[in-house]
């Protein structure tokens, strides 16, 4: 095959992927679209077994150990994405993100150690630019990982000097880059790749759990960047194109994220060394609230014409969202309307409560927008409020200077009673007081979300 | 490829990314982000290209691992996001669940 | 350049056209033709790199005809379609006619 | 300067293009969007002039004529662009189309004549497309100029057989072009210009007048290709970006009018071959209408709550803009809720109507979208029809077959009081009889929009 059919084959990957992102902008054609990503995504890849480089022949050098590591790959690859839960996905995405980054170092190194005294200086810098970005897509990748499997903490992890250390091993690490540019070697190369991978744990260990989406999202921007770096060195146009795409539709989505959250990137990212540590806000105040037992709740609902269904962050920990459903059929079947008000940053992950919302079947026509909902909250008799507390905090539009403050909320406050289910009277993850927990007409339901929502229905099946 | 042909590709592919992703709702950030994640699994190209030039046995293996890697990153990201966009496909009723 | 990096940048400027323009409100189609147009002007630039290359009468004749033709596309098109979109500004009570 | 910084401020200039797209796409930032797109090609200009190409210095061979030229085309070009009525905004966009593909078409025959025998068939094939599309777009936009500025017939140009002399010149054409690609030189290349001209005239003699401004955009679209094709043969970025900017942008501006006017673009452009002849519609039938005073419309004005303007293509030929803002001015002033219904393809050109407006200073708020005032029919006393006739047309709605079948109309048959400012029972530009000219409540007051209008005006003025 001559390079430049081969070329073409690529750019047409590279126009597949494009219609890929296109395809997914909308829920109609979105499943075509991933569809059509698959296929250039296949088509690249089966192309390359049949073009010989100059001055070599196929099959390709190490034709075996390569298909056995796809095999390796498809093995591992397919089961983890066929199984894993829904509420697990900020994770699964952290993961897949962590070893593309890997490959992309992994590539560039080899790349590095083949070129040896040949790389023209361009290459080098490239290489560089893999290396250090691609490790610490790697290593944060993995740290985002741990937080959202809660196999470490979800807190901000900062230690005394903390800052000093980061910026200490981002200066070692640029200075590591300086010296792969300048003298070359395989054992300049091997410092900067441990350098980036230290770096990388050391940028996401003080990241709260729940700025962690924002993070991946750029982790998986830059990966991209990484994949057209690598396209640069290796002179293939669709690494170029694909790398840029995820880069650019990467930097956007992590902006959109960050806005619909009312944060700016930058506090996200270092907010842990600039915040005044939060005291354990409220705690001293001993305010009285009204609790009420699974029945109180079931009578209330009981006797509502029109509930809103306000499912959060909680409703994903407690995986409670076939619980939620059946609680809205049953609704349904005695004759009250239902509705769910979806916050666009409800969840662990933009758009997340979408997904589990679909993934335990709730029907389109019952999921509202913001927007929509909003105004409806006036001739709403219950907005049951399901492990979520930012998203319906008012100090969002009353506090200036909290960190929520800006962030669009659900107006619950304007239905006539208000429900909360949750375990504590622990602030969400902006770590603020909500005052809409002591508002009268606000009841509580202290317990696991899925538990709690298992008491309900029974008591409403009884009534 | 010339430098100025490179940066020109990358210009435009930066448009085309920022064009096409910018109108997107929010229902499907997620999906998106998975979809978007499985695209750069195409460096698994990169990998086998440096597994074809491999010559020494450590670059053999950083490649292997490579391809490994990124076919985990490429295949599961497009099986995953089929996944959940499977889920969004509109359904009647909502009746089997 | 290479043949593949002119298709490459022909195709991402296709797919960049096509999503600057295909969400435009149909109140500003007709300033949006008046500037496209203007921007098809560009060709000066080509008019003129081949008057510099005219050896002959008849070249340089013909390249001055395009650039003066190049250069009332381009610096017509761009002050008519200014000239429509001051228009467009936002007028508070619109009262002096 | 280096053939690299050459090039990138050339990429520069195209992503000033790009934004200018960007910016027209929005009445807010377009202006600054245009003024962009002008520094763009500003920039452009300039930098030709300090950078010598391979074995060639400073300054450019022939700089006086190429100075004198430029200054010649703007001596031209700017007092054209700011002295034209905007009423015939449609011919000039068609001029200036025309001119750039003349342009295109001389650059590329100048390349061809310096490049002699050294062009490679690539190189001759763009050639050729440029040389063929360029001459096609100057021809057939010189004639669509004559049409729309009406120094010809408006009407479709067919004569007996002349789908077969298209054919053969389109044949002849294209065996022209293959000629220049085998053989080469100078006398079979002018040859087919000449052909490429007398096709462009061919093509567009058949189209009708109101179906031009298709034309126009579709010919604008070609332009760019053919400034793209240049760009390659030059190895300029900057032409084949910004080229191809226009070729997609223009096909899609002309997809979305032809749709707007539920039309295909096939059928625009070989309407006149395939339509059977038009009888003089409805001519023979004297079904009655009812006529009236400019008094009869004063009062009818006088005593409304609400009127809806409709302008039309007549509006613009009667250039009575300035008299319709008197008008809704008057009625403002009596107290009368006043609201324009623009429909998208009112006017000669897409968007037209908003422009001749916006000219004559009618505030923003008084002009609504059709979707925006079609609900609104039911509320008004009357409906004001000036110049317009196809876009009210009910036919659009009831008549499946006819030539606007499908095409969203502005819904007046609603309205109390149907007023329609014409000079004659002649249908619109669709050519079929409109059945709301002679509804009961339809009143008709004959006379050029203009004349008529400002004798309302005057009546309305003395009640
Ligand atoms: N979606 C995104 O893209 C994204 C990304 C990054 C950050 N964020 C942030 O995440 C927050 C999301 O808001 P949110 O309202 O959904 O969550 P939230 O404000 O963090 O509130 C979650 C609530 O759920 C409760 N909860 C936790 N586990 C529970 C369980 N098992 N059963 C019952 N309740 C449980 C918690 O209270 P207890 O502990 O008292 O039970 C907590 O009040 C926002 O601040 C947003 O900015 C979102
Ligand atoms: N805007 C676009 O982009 C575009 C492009 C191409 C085609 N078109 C087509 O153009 C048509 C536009 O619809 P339209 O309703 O605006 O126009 P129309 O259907 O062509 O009707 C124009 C009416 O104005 C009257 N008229 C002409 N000169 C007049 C004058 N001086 N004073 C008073 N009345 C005058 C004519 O009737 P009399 O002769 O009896 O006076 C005619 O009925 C549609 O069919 C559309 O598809 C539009």
């Amino acid at each position: 095959m001559s390079h430049f059919l081969y070329s073409l084959i690529g750019l047409a990957a590279g126009v597949c992927f494009i219609l890929a992102l296109k395809g997914l902008s909308t829920p109609k054609t979105a499943r075509r679209g991933n569809i059509i990503g698959a296929i250039g995504a296949t088509i690249a890849t089966l192309v390359v077994f049949f073009y010989a480089q100059e001055g070599e022949s196929l099959p390709l050098n190490n034709f075996g150990w390569i298909i056995g590591a796809i095999a390796v790959g498809v093995v591992i690859g397919v089961p983890a994405a066929r199984k894993v839960q829904m509420t697990q996905m900020p994770q699964l995405v952290a993961l897949f993100n962590g070893v593309g980054g890997g490959a992309a170092a992994l590539v560039a190194i080899v790349e590095y150690l083949h070129l040896g005294d040949t790389a023209n200086t361009a290459e080098v810098i490239a290489t560089v630019f893999t290396v250090i970005v691609g490790c610490v897509s790697f290593s944060g990748s993995i740290i985002t990982f741990l937080k959202l499997q809660e196999l470490m903490t979800t807190r901000p992890v900062v230690f005394p000097g903390g800052r000093f250390v980061i910026a200490g091993t981002l200066a070692a690490t640029l200075a590591a880059a300086v010296w792969v540019v300048i003298e070359l070697g395989t054992n300049p190369l091997m410092i900067l790749a441990a350098l980036s991978l230290l770096f990388g744990i050391l940028f996401v260990l003080p990241v709260g759990g729940a700025d962690v989406p924002i993070v991946i999202s750029l982790l998986n921007a830059f990966t991209g960047l990484t994949v057209a770096a690598s396209g640069y060195v290796l002179d293939s146009t669709l690494l170029i194109i694909a790398g840029t795409l995820v880069g650019a539709s990467g930097t956007i989505l992590t902006r959109l994220m960050a806005e619909a959250m009312g944060r700016s990137l930058f506090g996200t990212l270092f907010g842990a060394f600039t915040a005044k540590p939060q005291e354990a806000s409220g705690a001293a105040e001993e305010r009285p609230v009204r609790s009420g037992s699974p029945d109180d709740v079931a009578i209330l609902l009981n006797y509502a014409r029109r509930v809103v269904i306000v499912p959060g962050f909680g409703l994903a920990v407690a995986q409670a969202q076939h619980t939620v459903r059946e609680l809205a059929d049953l609704m349904l079947a005695k004759g009250i309307d239902v509705a769910y008000g979806i916050h666009p940053v409800a969840g662990r992950m933009p758009g997340h409560m979408n997904v589990l919302l679909a993934e335990a079947n709730v029907p389109y026509d019952q999921l509202a927008e913001m927007d929509e909902v909003n105004p409806t909250f006036g001739q709403t008799d219950v907005a049951i409020v399901i492990g979520a507390n930012d998203v319906v905090n008012p100090a969002a539009q009353t506090t200036p200077g909290c960190p929520i403050y800006g962030m669009p909320i659900l107006e619950v406050s304007n239905a006539a009673n208000i429900i909360f289910l949750k375990r504590s009277m622990r602030p969400g993850f902006a770590g603020i007081e909500n005052e809409l927990l002591y508002d009268p007409k606000t009841m509580l339901l202290f317990g696991d979300a899925k538990a709690s929502l298992t008491k309900v229905v029974s008591a409403l099946k009884n009534l | 490829m010339e430098p100025i042909a490179i940066i020109s590709i990358f210009v435009l592919a930066v448009f085309v990314g920022f064009e096409v992703v910018s109108k997107v709702s929010s229902t499907l950030h997620t999906p998106l982000m998975s979809g978007a994640n499985a695209i750069h699994g195409v460096i698994l190209v990169g990998a086998i290209i440096v597994a074809d030039h491999s010559s020494t046995n450590l670059e053999l293996g950083l490649a292997v691992a490579a391809i490994i890697l990124a076919t985990i990153n490429m295949v599961g990201g497009f099986v995953v996001t089929d996944r959940m966009l499977e889920m969004f496909k509109p359904k009647k009723g909502g009746e089997k669940k």
